[in-house]
């Protein structure tokens, strides 16, 4: 008799409380869209903020609500962007890989000018005599983007930052990090580039960096008439819509080795690391 | 007028060492055979160019006129021609354009303007033009246009003029000797700033570390209505803020400038300066400038012209007996170390300071034991090892709530600091950072 | 200029050292500071040697040797630059020691030294980074592994330099009224090696106080706090409560007030976050004295407060220089 | 459970023998008791070890701890007076007790699910600060244990009666706020120590909450 009553009141307190629960649900409700949780699921999640969003839950309000395309997120792999965008019924746009590129050569042994003692970080570096280097537009060499780069791409060694492109997926976290704006991003294709940032003369440069770019031009004319390289007052560049190819650099024979490739200078191949 | 010195929270009582050079009196530096004249020498606008290579210049002629409102003009420090426009390293380490002058050894002079003889009588604006022209700026080492601090706002109305005498810089002695030296053309300079801003009175602020000098200026201030007012010794005394509450224990909000609560304040050399221009008709071409340290043979006080190369003027000090540490620009807590002897004095430099090896003991900071001495020290009453905890972990947004943004960086905190830690710098950047807007959560 | 004076020579640049301002700094540095606080701790450590005998000389040395190996230890297993030279270790080691009896055995000291260094500090990251106290994470946690052998006291003996002292109460675990002031003053009364003469203390308050290494707001706050609570409760009950003079002179107050609780690190930093930190350890010391279940409520207040320190420090952020509220606006 | 309670009255005595030496306002004094108890000497979750995974999970930043316990102290509160009404007037009469952990767990199910929908809608921040934990959270074994404790005091003590277990309910709410007021400030302290990385994260955070707990233990025996 008495587990009659028993089940009787359990029943009766549950359909109160779920009547109440029902009410107060209407009273308060909030819609959700479930799309988005299903596109962030799809997202590599490493919040390193390369697509212009806080972090990929935000990303994933922003392509559901149109604000940006799949293809804005750098980690991603062409199938995450393909898939994606399939999802959304939305077309997959092309996007070509970019890199981080440090245009700057001169470590320690070579531009050292004075010795530095403070707070062993870039933005604080050049708060002081605009850090110890002797070039006032060189690499710190203190390390702050490689602090900032989520996928440890960068290396500092002898104080200088040296990219791995293989590691570097374009996230841009280090173009912001570095105070003196040497970090470019550069289509990933490019193998070979200038390592010198600095607009000056090349007699000076050449007193206080070996590996500057004095301008000479020879890279210039030994590309022939094809436009690889482009001349910004005494500085030359590589023309990225037209990038030179790795034999450049022996044709060229770069007196202070500012020309050289990307992936010869990350293992060090360049000298002035010894 | 107050009569008794109000004393600021905080401060640190490093030993003045000013000893080494405080009793020499100023020396003329001799005509060197060419100047590098650096063109940015002022906060805000730089001059623009009116020479180029080959004038000739007198002594006085007019180089560069002022790039705006907030900027002033550069004259020539000697006759000469100019021989190159090209770049010097500059104080803060970044090489910046400069007039290089070869002196041709006459050094005659030709002033754009005339003597005022009766400045008493003459228009206000007439005599802030005046100081404009001279192209005359806040000497203590901010390098502020004075006018523009002469030409307040019409809703902003200034009571109190202080002259900055305070110099609570270890080892700087410029200002001391020249309060000593030529007193009256402060106390005269004070009274001509006080008829620009229409205000009958000033008082000048001067620790008592420096008693020659206070008797010195009360004798000259005898007929003026200027007020020598003596204070005790506190380092940082001299910052804007901490004198003007020292004197009339005014504060000045968070923020704000001193205008905002009436006072007004100029450095001793700028008032010798507003002299020179109005009384003399000159333009503010040199200072005085204190060598000192103690690895240098004989050191002094220098007037040097603007565009003096360090390395000449330390052979002046009879150069080095043992290689020093560091070279710095103005004094030990708040100058600038220099890493190259081509830098050239500008109007605020105050003094080239040598520190020798065993006075740098190798700074290696270690974690911050919470004592607190840096909290109590602090004049602006912030907490110095809260704001570098936040720093140090790219906490920008926590470090402005705790008012970094008010941090004069006296380097008070960092002086006392028993761990050695760089807290200046890391609020310096800190101020970057947050002035920069980027707001970089850690 | 002919150069007829002596060869003029000018520094070498490139030897210059370049760093932010300023470029002097205070004579005080972290050795220096803990050196003296160590100093400060010598008279007290004198007093239980003459009342304690070799046995206190023993508890002491083991005691500050583990805590220097201990930390030595751990910089090298972690492959951190040795930081025994700064001198906190030794501090720590000494203070540990003063916190023990002198019959406590070798292995206790030892593992205590182990407790403080990794437990309370190294784990945290080393020095500047521990939240609580580290001696009295060491205290409070052998007190509550080994509640036997930390709550035996040896009978002080004057000059008696025995190693192996005999036993006995506390001035708080006797009747009150039965043991005379001025042999507390002395420290002819049982209890830890730092509980015992409140005269010796107080030198070494003193001197802290006076060298400025310590903010004498936390220890006039905590013995005030007590002082007034415990002569509270004697005036309404005297047969069942201590007279305050006795709750003051005896257990680790004196100790704890000058040593323990002005632990830089722990402690708050501002001047009205010490006020409130001192008074908070003297209102927990009395409810845990006259009403809790242990005899000494030093330690467990004081890691309560060190707690409570982040708090403090939060709540007491002054006001800047020049500080205008935002409401009113006027200067 | 009822060895729990009754060493709970026992223990009264030092302090009650005080109050009543002073002989006034006795009712007033057994509430003083269960105050001090629920948040000083059997904190619930550094005496007794109740409800420590939302004491881990929410203690990150201080303004989270703040939300959390409100939610905590407003469940509990809740909780405490209605199963013990639902013990008193529906159990014990119809000699259901065994029912008593099945109805307390839907109570205070449907409490939680009321917090949840209300808090979503008042402060959408807070809601989005503690996310999925909300549910987790005040479905723990803290709220149930009060209300087990609750029901499970002895019949003459002040705790048995309606308005006594809500009170207790109220004031072991407060002891896990204080815990976690006090913990989370901790943690953010620790966020910005150099801990090593084998310890980073909850490791300290558990050292820590040990060492608290050791500190709380200095208030045993207080009442």
């Amino acid at each position: 008799m008495d587990s009659l009553i028993a089940i009787i009141s359990v029943g009766v307190i549950g359909t109160v409380l779920g009547v109440v629960i029902g009410i107060v649900a209407k009273v308060f409700a909030v819609d959700v869209d479930e799309r988005i949780e299903q596109v962030e699921e799809m997202l590599p999640g490493a919040n390193c903020g390369g697509c212009g969003f806080a972090g990929c839950a935000d990303f994933a309000k922003g392509v559901v609500a149109e604000k940006a395309t799949p293809a804005q997120c750098p980690v991603c792999s062409r199938e995450d962007v393909v898939a994606i965008s399939d999802y959304l019924g939305i077309a997959a746009e092309e996007k070509e890989k970019m890199v981080a590129l440090v245009r700057c050569s001169g470590d320690i042994p070579n531009t050292q000018r004075s010795l530095y003692n403070g707070v062993r970080d870039c933005q604080s570096a050049v708060l002081v005599a605009g850090g110890a280097k002797g070039c006032d537009y060189g690499c710190l060499g203190f390390g702050s983007c490689a602090e900032a780069c989520p996928f440890g791409a960068i290396e500092m060694r002898a104080g200088l930052a040296i990219v791995h492109k293989d590691l570097c997926v374009g996230c841009e976290n280090c173009v912001a990090a570095c105070p003196k704006e040497l970090i470019k991003m550069v289509p990933a294709a490019a193998t070979t580039h200038v390592y010198c940032n600095s607009p000056e003369k090349g007699a000076a440069k050449r007193k206080v960096c070996q590996t500057a770019c004095i301008a000479c031009r020879k890279c210039v004319k030994a590309s022939g008439e094809e436009d690889y390289m482009e001349i910004d007052g005494f500085l030359i560049r590589s023309n990225y819509e037209n990038p030179p190819s790795a034999d450049l650099v022996e044709a060229a024979a770069c007196p202070t080795t500012a020309l050289r490739v990307d992936t010869e200078h990350a293992k060090g191949a360049y000298g002035g690391e010894a | 007028m107050s009569d008794k010195p109000r004393k600021f929270k905080g401060g640190v009582h490093p030993n003045d060492s000013k000893a080494l050079s405080a009793h020499k009196p100023i020396q003329e530096a001799p005509l060197l055979d060419s100047y590098k004249v650096i063109m940015h020498q002022n906060i805000g606008a730089p001059p623009e160019l009116l020479v180029k290579k080959g004038d000739e210049v007198k002594k006085g002629t007019l180089l560069a006129k002022a790039g705006g409102f907030v900027s002033v003009p550069l004259h020539s420090p000697t006759s000469g021609t100019i021989k190159m426009i090209d770049k010097v390293p500059g104080p803060t380490g970044i090489s910046v354009p400069c007039i290089e002058i070869a002196a041709d050894g006459e050094d005659e002079w030709d002033s754009p303007f005339e003597p005022i003889t009766d400045w008493k009588t003459t228009d206000p604006v007439e005599l802030r033009q005046r100081v404009w022209d001279a192209g005359v700026v806040g000497m203590g080492g901010a390098a502020f246009p004075s006018h523009v601090k002469l030409s307040p706002p019409d809703d902003k109305k200034i009571d109190m003029l202080i002259l900055n005498g305070a110099e609570c810089e270890p080892y700087l002695t410029a200002d001391h000797r020249l309060m000593l030296e030529n007193a009256k053309e402060v106390v005269i300079g004070g009274s001509i700033l006080a008829r620009i801003l229409g205000l009958e009175s000033c008082v000048i602020g001067v620790e008592n570390n420096k008693p020659d000098a206070v008797e010195m200026l009360k004798k000259a201030a005898a007929n003026h209505s200027v007020h020598v007012q003596d204070l005790p010794v506190n380092y940082p005394q001299g910052a804007e803020k901490q004198l003007i509450y020292a004197i009339t224990g005014r504060e000045v909000p968070v923020g704000a400038l001193p205008m905002d609560i009436g006072c007004v304040v100029q450095n001793v050399a700028s008032a010798a300066a507003v002299y020179e221009a109005v009384v003399n008709g000159r333009p503010s071409i040199d200072r005085i400038t204190t060598v000192t340290g103690k690895p240098l043979v004989d050191p002094g006080n220098w007037k040097f012209r603007i565009g003096t190369p360090i390395s000449k003027a330390l052979e002046l000090a009879g150069g080095i007996t043992e290689q020093p540490a560091k070279l710095l620009l103005g004094g030990p807590m708040m100058g600038i170390a220099q890493s190259s002897l081509d830098v050239t004095t500008m109007k605020n430099t105050s003094g080239i300071l040598l520190i020798a090896q065993d006075e740098v003991s190798q700074y290696t900071s270690e974690p911050c034991i919470r004592c607190g001495r840096c909290v109590d020290c602090c004049p602006m009453q912030i907490l110095p090892a809260t704001i570098s905890q936040a720093v140090e972990n790219h906490r920008f947004d926590w470090a402005e709530q705790l008012n970094v943004m008010a941090c004069i960086e006296c380097g008070s905190c960092s002086y006392s600091c028993p761990s050695h830690r760089p807290l200046n710098q890391q609020f310096k950047r800190a101020k970057v950072e947050i002035r920069a807007g980027l707001r970089k959560k850690g | 200029m002919s150069d007829e004076t002596p060869k003029i020579n000018l520094p070498d640049p490139t030897q210059l050292v370049v760093s932010n301002s300023p470029h002097m700094r205070d004579k005080p540095t972290i050795n220096v500071i803990m050196f003296w606080v160590v100093g400060a701790m010598l008279p007290g450590c004198i007093a239980a040697v003459l009342f304690f005998g070799l046995a206190a000389l023993k508890v002491l040395l083991i005691s500050t040797l583990s805590c220097v190996i201990a930390e030595e230890a751990w910089n090298k297993a972690m492959k951190r630059p040795s930081t025994w030279r700064d001198g906190s270790a030794i501090l720590s080691g000494i203070l540990l020691g003063m916190n023990l009896n002198a019959g406590a055995p070798w292995w206790i000291c030892m593992l205590g030294g182990i407790l403080a260094m990794i437990l309370g500090k190294q784990l945290y990251g080393g020095l500047g980074f521990n939240p609580f106290n580290p001696v009295l994470v060491a205290r409070v946690g052998l007190l509550i592994g080994f509640p036997g052998i930390m709550t035996t006291w040896d009978k002080p003996d004057l000059g008696n330099m025995a190693i192996d002292g005999i036993t006995a109460a506390t001035p708080l675990g006797l009747a009150p009224g039965e043991t005379l002031l001025q042999d507390m003053l002395l420290g002819n009364v049982g209890g830890c090696l730092g509980e015992t003469s409140a005269l010796a203390l107080i030198v070494g308050g003193a001197i802290l106080i006076w060298k400025k290494l310590i903010k004498w707001e936390v220890p006039l706050a905590f013995v005030g706090t007590v002082f007034m609570i415990t002569g509270a409760m004697h005036l309404v009950n005297p047969e069942a409560y201590h007279s305050p003079f006795v709750h003051v002179l005896s257990g680790g107050l004196l100790l704890g007030a000058f040593f323990m609780a002005t632990d830089m690190v722990t402690s708050p930093m501002t001047h009205k976050g010490a006020w409130i930190f001192g008074f908070g350890c003297g209102l927990i010391t009395s409810l845990i004295r006259l009403w809790g279940s242990y005899p000494e409520g030093v330690s467990f207040a004081i890691l309560f407060m060190n707690a409570l320190t982040p708090l403090i420090d939060r709540g007491t952020i002054r006001k800047p220089f020049g500080f205008v509220a935002p409401a009113k606006g006027e200067a | 459970m009822m060895g729990v309670a009754q060493s709970m009255t026992l223990r009264m005595m030092p302090i009650l023998s005080f109050i009543r030496t002073r002989g006034v306002l006795s009712m007033m004094s057994e509430f003083l008791v269960i105050t001090i108890g629920a948040i000083l000497v059997n904190n619930f979750v550094l005496s007794k070890f109740l409800g420590v995974c939302p004491f881990l999970g929410v203690s990150k930043k201080l303004d989270t701890a703040l939300g959390m316990s409100g939610a905590v102290i407003f469940v509990m509160t809740l909780a405490s007076l209605v199963s013990s009404l639902v013990n008193q007037f529906l159990l014990v009469p119809m000699k259901l007790q065994y029912l008593q952990t099945l109805v307390f767990i839907v109570v205070i199910a449907s409490l939680v699910q009321l917090v949840e929908l209300m808090l979503q809608k008042l402060s959408a921040k807070l809601y989005e600060s503690l996310g999925i934990f909300l549910p987790l959270i005040t479905t723990n074994c803290a709220v149930l244990g009060a209300v087990v404790l609750n029901a499970k005091s002895a019949p003459a003590s002040v705790q048995s009666t309606w308005y006594g277990a809500t009170i207790y309910g109220f004031c072991s709410a407060l002891g896990f706020a204080l815990a976690l007021i006090l913990f989370s400030s901790l943690r953010e302290k620790l966020d910005l120590a150099k801990v090593p990385d084998a310890f980073e994260g909850t490791a300290i955070s558990l050292i820590t909450a040990g060492i608290l707990a050791m500190a709380f233990m200095g208030f045993s025996g207080l009442v």
